[in-house]
Order: structure tokens, then sequence, then C-alpha cells
């Protein structure tokens, strides 16, 4: 009797193959090509019979090994260079991927070992400011700042903190941050605003003196820095 | 104190993105005295020591290591930190809202923003920078631990005030 | 061996996901003789403290801190884990390819699987499961470090064997 199988299980070509080569109980290497290929063909000949979607890949697979097995059943074949090294290349891939069909079984049944080893991490701690000062001033500044529109009609202003950032640099080194911040017109101007000066000075190209002034970072003072 | 006690908290402390106290008496059995003990013990341990990188800090309750900050220079050039500005206008909306709020359908998106978010909302998910996770028939959708470390986004956030920058209610 | 320069390797070390020494050399302009008695100071420091919960590992060449095998009973209940079997055979297919090559091509993907990949990254996209990036014409996948984070699937496959499954080189 033949083996029962659901031809849906045959997602791609390979699978078609290491159908075959389970069901023959021999390693592919040991199969001959001629029935490989023989019965490759038939299964997809079923499969066009019960109507299921048969893709490009099967149909390229299954010329793939009739060439083979043409060739195969020539005289002196197994002196064709051109033909072992096309022989080998599809023996390697239907391997490789018997090898992580393995693989998903194995994982899948790994899953409930338990771990021997954690891997652990920080957190990473960037330049930072004085955070109750900065607090402060934020909050000063967002008593000021009449709330005008809602968040989607502000989108509109098309503010993205890479160009705020670069208006900052161009036009803001000197001033202090309150008068920067108190310039914003709504509270999302202002983080979007409060974001690109911390990202600045995540970046080191600036830094807020002790009057929160805005100051450019030198290049040697970069250097010398980043040795402590 | 015993040694593998201290050892015990400690490696705790370092697979857990952050854990409460309370949370470490629960899991290990030892009193909240020995407990504050050790913590106190690993705190001078790191903090104080010159041979050490690290530090562990007590953030709004949570015990979690950090890196110190005189290496903040050099670590932000070999950690991938995502950088916000490579966020489009869009994205951050969004980033920002669920930092405000944590956690929030795709419903609720929409509504403050006026507009359908599904594009954006699987751009962010396709990046890492945001999750979802179902309840009951709609997903919900929060920031991805691995971004807000990597932007620090929930300590700006904060910085500005919290609660109070709400800015769904804008 | 300068008391600042421990300081600065064990916190590059704790920051990164895996460094090599030849990265951590670059980054801090440390000899390799200084570096390797660093290393050496750390590992004896940490591997061999009852007092400490966790040991620095060299895995394939990058430097880690994980937990101590000790602990692994009770770090399984804190750490967060994302379960594999929640992916379909195809899905974990081209994870675990991933888990081994780091990145990979659709091109490369679909030459391995003898099939074509579009839904199935579409889908492990669009859960946040795996990122893209566009390298000349084509995009690159990887997995993403959340998904990494969350179901310790490079932690998985290497106790699966390895290097042994680097089933691209066969």
């Amino acid at each position: 009797m033949e083996l029962l199988f659901k031809f849906e299980d045959f997602e791609g070509p390979l699978d078609l193959v290491l159908f075959l080569v389970k069901k023959n109980k021999l390693s592919i290497r040991e199969i001959p090509l001629s029935l490989l290929a023989d019965e490759f063909m038939e299964y997809l000949n079923k499969m066009k019979e019960m109507n299921l979607n048969v893709t490009s890949e099967f149909i390229v697979t299954a010329s793939y090994l009739m060439q083979l097995k043409s060739k195969s059943l020539l005289p002196r074949s197994e002196e064709d260079k051109e033909f072992l090294s096309s022989k080998e290349k599809f023996y390697t891939q239907v391997e490789q991927y018997a090898k992580l069909k393995e693989m998903v079984e194995n994982i899948k049944k790994s899953e409930n070992i338990e771990l021997k080893n954690y891997p652990v991490n920080v957190r990473i701690v960037f330049p930072k400011v004085n955070e109750k000062k900065l607090k402060r001033i934020i909050k000063n500044t967002l008593q000021e700042i009449e709330i005008k529109q809602k968040i989607y009609q502000i989108k509109k202003e098309e503010l993205s903190i890479e160009v705020i950032m670069s208006q900052i640099l161009t036009e803001h080194v000197g001033k202090n941050l309150f008068d920067i911040l108190k310039e914003s017109n709504s509270k999302y101007e202002l983080i979007v605003k409060f974001l690109a000066i911390l990202e600045l000075i995540k970046l080191n190209k600036i830094y807020l003196d002790k009057k929160f002034k805005i100051k450019r970072v030198r290049e040697n003072a970069k250097k010398s820095n980043s040795i402590n | 104190m015993q040694k593998n006690q201290i050892a015990l908290i400690e490696a705790i402390i370092f697979a857990s993105r952050g854990i409460k106290k309370q949370d470490l008496e629960k899991l290990t059995s030892i009193s909240e005295k020995d407990l504050d003990e050790i913590i106190d013990f690993l705190q001078k341990k790191y903090n104080n020591s010159e041979e050490h990188g690290i530090e562990l800090r007590n953030i709004d309750g949570y015990l979690r290591f950090y890196s110190k900050e005189n290496f903040s220079e050099i670590l932000s050039k070999i950690v991938r930190k995502r950088s916000l500005n490579s966020l489009s206008n869009s994205q951050l909306e969004i980033v920002l809202l669920l930092a405000t709020r944590n956690k929030m359908t795709k419903t609720e998106i929409d509504n403050i923003r006026g507009k359908d978010s599904y594009n954006i909302l699987k751009q962010l998910l396709s990046s890492g920078v945001i999750k979802r996770h179902k309840k009951g028939r709609a997903y919900v959708y929060s920031l991805t631990d691995v971004f807000k470390d990597e932007t620090m986004i929930e300590e700006l956030v904060s910085n500005l005030g919290g609660a109070e920058l709400d800015i769904t209610r804008g």
C-alpha cells in the first residue's frame, strides 16, 4: 500500500524530495537518481490531479531531476565532471535542508530544557544633565505655553528632530535652554525640541553649562573626554 | 550574609531588567533585613569601587545595574544606540504616545491621531521599536525593552514632567 | 593594570551583547597584552568567586557576562521568555537560519529552502521577529534584538551544538 500523506505537507519541492528519501529508507546518495526523478514526477502528477497548487518551484526541480536522470543514464556518466558537480550540488542542498528541518525539530524539543546560563547586560547611562533643575525649567516652560492645537494638527508643521537639531546648532548656540523651549507653540513641539537637545547632548555635540546655556563641544575636548 | 545569597541576588538583579525588592524577597525567601544588607553590600562594592565600571541603582523602586556615567561617552560608540531622529514624524508621534501611556490599542492610537496608523505600526513593529500582544480580540501595542534601553525614551518623557505631559490631552 | 582600565573594560563588556577582544582593543587603545591581563583578571574575579552570581565567558571569541549555572532554575522563573512554539515550522526554519548566520538576503534564504520565502518573511517582519535593512539593492534580514532577548534563541542554538549546526557551509 502507498504511504498515506497529505499533499499539502509539501510546501516546496525539497519537502517532497525529503519525503521520498524517507519513504525509500535510504540516504539521498544511495537512491538511484532515475528512481528519485520518476517518483518525483509521479507525485507531481498526483498533486496536479488533486488540483493542488503546484508552484513553479516544483516544475523547476522536476525538470532538473529529469535532466540529472538522463545524464546519469549515459555511459561513463561518472566521469562527466559537470554531471558530478551538479549532482553533488543537489545532494548538498537536500542534505542541508534535511539538517535544517532536523534543527527545527530539535529546537522545538529543547524549548523545555532549562538554559544553564543566561546572558546579562546592564543599562547604559548616557550623558546627562542636572535632572531636577531641568525638570523645573520644563515645568515652568510648560506653564507658559498655551496648547494651541491638537497633536495631529501640529504634525503638519513638520517637526522633525533632525531639522530641529540642526536648527539648534546653527541658531541657538549660546542661548538659554529655557528661552529656546519657551518659543514652542505646543507641548508636542516642546517635546520634540527637548528631545533634539538631549539627542545633541547624547551625541556629544553640545552641552549645557551651569546656567543652562547651550554650548558647543569642541573637537579636541571630545577626544580627551573619551579616554577617561 | 552568606556568600551564595549575595551571588544569588546579584544573578537575579543582572538577569532581570530591573526588579523590585519585594519580588526578590518572594523569589528567594531571604528575609527583608538580610536582603537590605545584601543590596547595601552590593551597592557599596560596585558603586564605590574605581575598579568597577557598573553600579547598582534603585530607580523608582526597581533595582538594576547601570553603566557608570563616566563611561557613557565611550559606550555610546559601541552600543547600537538608536537615534530618535531616525524616526519619521508619524513614527515619533506614536512612540511618544506609547512612552507616555505605556500600552495602547490601534483604535486608541488612531483616535488620537485622527487617522489610520496601520502602516506606521507595521514599520515600527518590523524595526523592533514596538511590540504587540493579543488582549481579547485586539492587539495591545507597547515599546520594546530594547528600544527603551537604546533611547532612554522613558527617562526623557518622565524628565518632561511625566503624567502632566500627557500629550494626548493636548 | 590600572583600575580605571579594568572598570572601562568591565563596563563595555556589560553594555555589549558580546564583544570581541579586537574590538575592545580598537575602542580603548589598550594594548593586547594589557587587555589579556584585564580579561584574565575579570574572569578570575567573577568566575572563581562564590560571592558572584555571574561569570565572564568567551563563546566563539565573543566576551559576555552570563549568570552562573547553579542559578538557572530560579532565573528561569523571572527571565521573560517567548515561546518558539508559537512559530510555524517554516517560520522556525528561517529563524534558525538567521540565528546561525546572522544576516542573509532573501535569495540566500530561498536557495536553502528551495522555495519562495516572501510570505513568511513578511509575517516575521510584522511580528517583530526579524528586521531588515537595505544593502545595495537587496534587503538583508536578521533577527531583532527583542526576539533574541525574549527567546534566547542564540543560547538555545549554541546548546544544540553551535558551530556544528552551521548548515550553510555544507
